[in-house]
């Protein structure tokens, strides 16, 4: 129950966008038909499924402050977390790259479909940042799992809802000066305002 | 431009180890420096549940410590009242405690620190006995600390803070004005038992008479019953401990 | 009138091309197809007749549909703060002085919100050089509507000019917003100015009266959302005893909150004022059936699922409660069948009603921060009309495409 | 099929019958009694180059003075020149009309006293492979009643279609009836078939009225597929029906002809001449008498109006008031329209006209409409714009008189926001601008619906 | 093309000023014209939810100042050495390292504004001007140039991020810098006088909302359009 709690918080509550505003730039660039947005937001439900995971393990064994005890008690001392971003974003770049190789191999017709996202994606603030709040809030393995896979739904729900609206925005007779962007933005932040429905939502 | 392969491994080794090297000399200089300044950011917590955040706010750094030095001494206890030293071989003091982390821990298996507020210098002259608190409010995490006096029972202050609490609504547990509704309220009622302080809800009402209700917060009910349960709950940690002070202290007035 | 028209015409070519106002014709325009319908004729090729109906004769249906609600909501507003202040506790009695109190306080957020609405409209319409959109009729009677009495006016200003700005003159006008314009304005206030929009003091006027002994002010939502956690008595008992000592009646029985005779925002407070409204929308075709019978069917599906589970007292509620409390019956008649930010597609109506009635009852019975979710679930479908809509015509396209190559 | 949930069809090895339930009737007062009436004879005649869509560089071929016969080429399309647009009458060419630019009006023909015909000989279709035929048909002036399906247009005599669409009722307000107008004409109509049957690679579809008994006058026609539709307008429309027998897909062609277009065939089939004679209705509200006139196409109106009015304000309408042109007293009759329309001008101001009740019609029921209590009263209907032009308001009407399954709305906001994409995808090549004339009627938001539509083909047309 | 002027040519050129004209256009171009938030649409992500007040706003300023200036400056320092096929990840890591470097003496020096901007420095890593500008710029430019180029990005960012945080502040919580602006103007009035602080704007649909309207007035007023 806490772990489909913690998914459901994840997706509405803690929406990547609407609450922390991450991967905004991509959100905005890529928003602009629903075919589209769905194979970026696919692909973040993939890269962020697989990272969290992924770095929480690097964060658990290599990083923390006495997390290298399992090679050896006297390593106890050593705190390495200085490296954590650095760290966190060589795993996702090369996680990105891994990803693109083997859906390419086994998975021609998803690397048809997700392949030009992929390089999009290891500079998406919403995938490093998932790691990034994986290690703050002391998520454990299935947690973190759970809220990558979480995280990834909330920002794909979030960017086909807005380009469907975008879609439709094309029929509407929006001021010069907020053309794109600017309508962009007050959008988001009406869909953030309809997001908050969620927010306080207790399982 | 196309490099060799070697090239490359070179280069990326290099570059490595060159940015490394600069990490770990900022971590290894600065390591000292962090620490300290998280355990003045747990003491100056700790203290505004005894002095005004004001005045904490124009302390420096070396006041700070100076002052938590002379005044607080601590030590941990567990769900039984027991005095902690060391657990699984490694030595337990209240300032290694993480309120946060053991609150995700059976109540059973948690460390329960305890901060004694007394006289410059002297351990024995206690004046207040410093709870931590925590739990969940509306949106996310609310903690605090809980000063007792040395009676076990009247509150002698309050401190309280939040994660993410409606501004204006449940954020206002951190001002000053609600903090002190609590102060002079008992947690124990005339037949002994813990009962704790209850936020009310509704706001504007009058509740001196009654010396475990204090007025609430209008449009914030969910906040209050949050820190309604987080009082409840950590004084409820700490009966067993609160208990044999009472005990101790009641002999010794008698 | 024939005087009327006189004026008119001669001020006319101040304003047309050319004209010394050239750049208020907007504004002129409205005020005399106000008056009187224009005269101008179909062209020459295509339809050279047309429907009696106009858009302006659409949405002013739409206003005459929630007259019931503004009445009731007007009398209501003086009989609970009677009730709640020890004047009679008769529904009829002292009639003249409780209609008195609701108009004190009802009618001036009414102009409010027309007088903000309209200004605003004015202004865009004058700059963007667009007609004057007949939709701030509907949202001007919509706004005062759901918030609560005591609200203040230059809340009511403010929600008004931030939701018909931001919500919908920014998208061009009435027919491209995305967001429903009123329930913008309610949701500006309920996270802007929380304190006056929530919680138990802001639903009924007290003024400088005292409340009776035992008054509590709290809205049905709250009363059971307390029994869910209380658990000491099922939601039924709890509604039912709710005021019984002070009153001596019982405040939210099921008749009670059907008629509408409970604390709540203006309009919202009766079902059955609501429901004439729906028969009006639906009987003129200016409000989509479907959404409407899929929005209460949402419901009480949700609160039945909910009575399965039955975790707690909430959950416990019988379905039917959920149609009668809160705004539910009013947001899903006059809200949710906004024809401009519902779903646009006959089936996506049905979609889209259907999950608003579910998420309404989602966020009643798991939100304690929100107890009225059919503000939030109106606005979130809102947000995912465009994407049930894109779906399905992409269906159309798809059934198209694959007769092509079959 | 499609989904298209309204409609049921059921399949018989010849022909369907299909019912519609989507649409409206628009029921008008000024209904043409079924008798001929005895109007003066028109006296000119005109060919119009802006009755034929897509006729895009028209020529001239006659100077004003020269004489023609019925059948003499009066004017070619220079992007599809062998398709002659022949004089209806025979008499003197008394005008060319030109408009700004020089683009070119109206040709008109003031007729002998007794009509002389060009000979192009009997055809015998057996005889005459079908490219042949195609170009005698062509060159004779009958053609351009043979109209391409995508946009609309003119055929192309060098296409082959799939196939080949009659409509033989009219379910337009105030439209004359078929058989009434055809009676007599059985042996053209067969010949006409025929012809039709041979320039088809598929099959001739015949659909009439399923409300009614099979008119006499098509009953024993062979060689079409004789498919019934019922229910309430447009289900009497070519496009309509073709959604349903066998729907437009990109890249297909397919022909549709009026049913006095498949006589005229007959008759240039069976006797060599083009004989553009047809009877038409005289109706509309504002007429004294109403009924039937023999007279030939491109006619002047105003025999038939003058002297017959019952009141002066008047707007005469070539075709129907859904889909006509607006004509003046002395205007022509459209060379596709069968009917005259005369209706009140509505050009008057009317005080609080949008919220004071009214009994005029509408589909709708909003707030001080009246019509819907009766239900079975004949409107008199006039030109008043009744509104200004809004954005548009969905609430799901288009749909509701529109019997295909096509998305009206987003297909006309894909129009307006010129994405070719989107309107190829939401069925462009399935409509022309007489299958949404209802939505233009009941739209609250008085949009320019078929004048839209127009714009959508031809962005395809051309793009 | 006669002798002389080839010969002029080839001479050597004079150096160019330390802040010639072009080099001020570095500077001022992303500050309105050209800004990387309003007109380019990058970075919006990492620092918004920091704006609910000034203060971190402006250690966040700083903070992406310094990295921005600094990555373009050893970035371009090594364009010529850097192995074209990663040279991406070359970037990624010498940023991170910048990033971690701040985090780490915010940590030590102002833990305060170390617990208040949390992830969100690391995330500086990911914003889309700090790439833009080493891709863009740096790799094929001199390093005085580049930190110019790199001053003016950040700055055209910082002030946006400002001027959202400013009216977040003021608006929401009824303060600037955390001194009580709303207290002192009640005070003026007298006691009755109260301003209501807005809820909605210490929301992130606040931040989106008056990003939304700077930008609307923003680009009305330089004529940009996008299309």
């Amino acid at each position: 129950m806490d772990l489909f709690n913690l998914g459901i918080r994840s997706i509405f509550i803690d929406n990547m966008i609407f609450a922390y505003f991450l991967g905004m730039c991509s959100f905005l660039a890529v928003s602009k038909k629903v075919s589209t947005a769905m194979g970026l937001g696919a692909a973040v439900i993939f890269v962020l499924t697989v990272t969290v995971p992924t770095n929480w393990m690097l964060n658990e064994y290599v990083l923390k402050e006495g997390a290298l005890v399992w090679i050896s008690p006297s390593l106890a001392e050593i705190d390495l977390s200085f490296l954590q971003f650095i760290m966190f974003i060589a795993i996702i770049a090369a996680m990105v790259q891994l990803v693109e190789m083997i859906v390419e191999k086994f998975a021609p017709a998803l690397y048809g479909a997700l392949g030009i996202f992929l390089p999009l994606i290891a500079v998406n603030c919403a995938i490093l940042g998932g790691s990034l709040f994986m290690a703050q809030r002391d998520y454990t393995l299935a947690e973190s799992t759970v809220y990558g896979f979480g995280s990834g739904i909330g920002w794909l729900l979030a960017i086909v809802a807005l380009a469907a609206i975008r879609e439709k925005l094309k029929y509407s007779h929006v001021p010069n000066g907020l053309k794109g962007l600017g309508i962009t933005m007050l959008l988001t932040g009406l869909m953030g305002l309809a997001f908050m429905s969620f927010m306080g939502i207790d399982l | 431009m196309q490099q060799s392969n070697t090239y490359i491994i070179t280069f990326s080794v290099i570059l490595t180890v060159v940015l490394g090297l600069l990490l770990s000399g900022t971590s290894q200089v600065l390591g000292p420096k962090q620490k300290e300044a998280m355990a003045l950011d747990n003491k100056k917590q700790i203290l505004g549940a005894l002095i005004p955040g004001e005045e904490i706010a124009v302390m420096t750094p070396e006041e700070v410590n100076s002052y938590y030095e002379s005044r607080v001494s601590t030590i941990v206890v567990d769900i039984n009242g027991k005095e902690v030293k060391e657990r699984d071989g490694v030595a337990v003091t209240a300032e290694t405690v993480d309120i946060a982390k053991n609150y995700k821990k059976p109540k059973e298996e948690r460390l329960f620190p305890v901060y004694i507020y007394h006289a410059e210098g002297n351990p024995e002259d206690v004046a207040n006995y410093v709870l931590p608190l925590y739990g969940a409010g509306l949106w996310n995490a609310i903690w605090g600390y809980i000063a007792l006096d040395t009676d076990m029972n009247t509150v002698g202050g309050i401190t309280l803070a939040h994660a993410g609490e409606t501004p204006g609504l449940g954020a206002r547990i951190t001002e000053q004005e609600v903090q002190s509704r609590y102060v002079g309220k008992e947690i124990y009622d005339e037949s002994g038992n813990l009962v704790a302080v209850e936020m009310q809800k509704g706001e504007g009402y009058d509740y001196s008479g009654s010396p475990h209700k204090v007025d609430g917060m209008s449009g914030a009910t969910i906040t209050a019953k949050g820190v309604n349960n987080m009082l409840e709950n950590y004084l409820g940690y700490y009966q067993a401990y609160i208990e044999t002070k009472k005990s101790s202290t009641t002999v010794a007035v008698l | 009138m024939k005087f009327l028209r006189d004026l008119l015409d001669k001020q006319k070519p101040l304003f047309e091309k050319g004209g010394k106002l050239e750049s208020l014709y907007y504004a002129f325009e409205a005020g005399e197809t106000f008056m009187f319908s224009p005269k101008h004729t179909t062209g020459i090729k295509g339809a050279q007749v047309k429907d009696a109906i106009d858009l302006k004769r659409m949405m002013i249906t739409v206003v005459i549909a929630m007259i019931p609600c503004l009445l009731f909501g007007i009398y209501n507003t003086g009989h609970q703060h009677f009730l709640a202040t020890g004047g009679t506790t008769g529904l009829w009695e002292d009639f003249g002085d409780k209609t008195w109190v609701g108009v004190k306080l009802v009618l001036p957020i009414i102009i409010v919100a027309y007088a903000a609405g309209g200004i605003v409209e004015a202004i865009f319409a004058v700059i963007r050089k667009h007609p004057i959109n007949e939709g701030f009729l509907v949202t001007g009677m919509l706004i005062p509507l759901v918030v609560p009495a005591t609200t203040p006016l230059w809340q009511v200003a403010l929600a008004t000019v931030f939701a018909v700005v931001i919500a919908k003159e920014v998208f061009g006008g009435t027919g491209m917003n995305i967001l429903n314009v009123a329930m913008t304005a309610r949701a500006f206030l309920y996270f802007a100015y929380p304190a006056q929009i929530s919680g138990d003091q802001v639903w009924t006027y007290l003024g400088d009266r005292t409340p009776v002994d035992g008054f509590s002010g709290a809205t049905a939502l709250a009363v059971v959302y307390n029994a869910g956690v209380d658990g000491t008595q099922s939601a039924v008992e709890a509604l039912n005893l709710h005021n019984v000592e002070a009153l001596n009646q019982s405040l939210f029985n099921f008749t009670n909150m059907f008629m509408g005779w409970i604390p709540g925002s203006i309009g919202e407070t009766s079902t059955l004022m609501a429901l004439v409204g729906a028969l009006i929308l639906i009987g003129t075709g200016v409000g989509s059936w479907k959404i409407i019978v899929s929005g209460f069917a949402g419901a009480y599906i949700m609160g039945f699922v909910m009575n399965l589970l039955a975790v707690n007292e909430y959950m416990a509620l019988p379905p039917q409660y959920h149609w009668v409390m809160g705004g539910l019956a009013f947001g899903i008649v006059f809200m949710a069948t906004d024809p401009v930010s519902a779903s646009q597609t006959e089936t996506g109506k049905w979609i889209y009603g259907l999950l608003i009635g579910i998420l309404t009852v989602i966020i009643r019975v798991t939100n304690p921060a929100y107890p009225e979710g059919i503000m939030l679930a109106v606005l979130f479908m809102n947000v995912f009309a465009p994407l049930i809509d894109y779906y399905i015509v992409k269906a159309n396209k798809t059934r198209r495409l694959q007769r092509a190559t079959v | 099929m499609g989904r298209f949930s309204k409609a049921h069809s059921s399949k018989t090895d010849m022909s369907k019958i299909v019912k519609l339930k989507k649409g409206f009737d628009i029921n008008m007062v000024g209904k043409a009694k079924q008798e001929l009436a005895d109007f003066a004879r028109a006296q000119t005649f005109a060919i119009k180059p802006t009755d034929f869509i897509g006729l895009q560089r028209p020529k001239v071929l006659v100077n004003e003075g020269d004489t023609v016969k019925a059948g003499t080429p009066i004017l070619i399309d220079k992007a599809l020149d062998q398709v002659i647009y022949a004089a209806p009458v025979s008499g003197k060419v008394v005008e060319v009309k030109r408009g700004d630019r020089r683009k070119l009006l109206e040709v008109s023909i003031l007729a002998d006293a007794t009509i002389t015909y060009e000979q192009f000989g009997q055809v015998d279709i057996a005889s005459l492979d079908r490219d042949a035929l195609a170009a005698k048909l062509a060159a004779s002036g009958i053609w351009p009643n043979i109209i391409q399906r995508p946009f609309g247009v003119v055929a192309n005599p060098a296409d082959t279609p799939k196939s080949i669409f009659i409509s033989a009722f009219d379910t337009h307000p105030l439209a004359p009836d078929c058989a009434f107008a055809l009676k007599g004409q059985e042996r053209y109509l067969q010949a006409g078939i025929e012809a039709l049957a041979k320039l088809t690679s598929g099959k001739v579809h015949l659909n009439i009225d399923g409300s009614k008994a099979v008119p006499a006058v098509f009953s024993n026609l062979k060689g079409a597929q004789m498919n019934k539709f019922s229910g309430p307008h447009p289900a009497g429309n070519v496009g309509v029906q073709i959604h349903h027998l066998d729907p437009m897909n990109k890249g297909e062609i397919a022909w549709t002809v009026s049913p006095s277009g498949v006589a005229q065939i007959g008759k240039f089939i069976l006797e060599g001449i083009y004989d553009a004679s047809k009877v038409i209705a005289v109706t509309g509200s504002e007429l004294t008498k109403a009924a039937y006139v023999k007279t030939y196409s491109g006619a002047c109106v105003s025999t038939f109006v003058k002297g017959n009015l019952n009141s002066g304000h008047v707007r005469v309408v070539s075709g129907n008031v859904l889909t006509g042109e607006k004509i003046s007293l002395e205007g022509f009759l459209g060379f596709y329209h069968n009917q005259i329309t005369v209706i009140p001008e509505g050009d008057y101001y009317e005080f609080m006209g949008w919220a004071k009740p009214t009994t005029r019609l509408s589909y709708h029921r909003a707030l001080g409409l009246l019509s819907f209590l009766t239900p079975n009263k004949e409107f008199v209907l006039d030109s008043n714009g009744r509104g200004e032009e809004r954005a548009f308001v969905q609430t799901g009407v288009f749909e509701s008189v529109t019997p295909m399954d096509i998305l009206p709305v987003y297909l006309l906001k894909a129009i307006m926001a010129e994405d070719y994409d989107e309107i190829e995808e939401l069925g462009i090549y399935e409509i022309v601008e007489e299958d949404l004339a209802l939505c233009e009627f009941v739209d609250v938001s008085k949009h320019p619906v078929q004048e839209l539509v127009r714009k959508g083909i031809e962005l395809i047309q051309y793009s | 093309m006669s002798a002389e002027t080839v010969e002029k040519a080839i001479a050597k050129k004079p150096a160019e000023a330390l802040l010639s004209k072009r080099r001020k256009k570095l500077i001022s171009d992303p500050l309105v014209d050209d800004n990387p938030v309003t007109i380019q649409v990058l970075g919006i992500c990492s620092a918004l939810a920091v704006t609910t007040q000034m203060k971190p706003t402006l250690v966040m300023a700083i903070a992406v100042i310094f990295v921005i200036v600094m990555s373009n400056f050893v970035i371009s320092l090594m364009r010529n050495t850097v192995p074209g096929r990663v040279r991406i990840i070359v970037q990624l890591a010498v940023v991170a390292t910048l990033v971690t470097l701040v985090n780490e003496l915010l940590k030590a020096f102002a833990f305060d504004m170390y617990k208040e901007l949390s992830v969100f420095v690391g995330l500086i890593i990911t914003n889309c001007i700090v790439m833009g500008r080493l891709e863009a710029f740096a790799m094929g430019n001199k390093p005085y140039d580049s930190v110019l180029d790199g001053f003016g990005s950040a700055l055209g960012y910082s002030w946006i991020i400002l001027a959202v945080a400013f009216f977040r502040e003021l608006f929401g919580s009824g303060s600037l810098f955390g001194l009580p602006i709303y207290d002192y103007i009640s005070g003026l009035f007298g006691p009755d006088f109260t301003l209501a602080t807005n809820g909605l704007m210490v929301s992130p649909v606040g931040a989106f909302m008056i990003l939304g309207i700077i930008i609307w007035v923003q680009r009305t007023k330089t004529g940009y359009v996008e299309h």
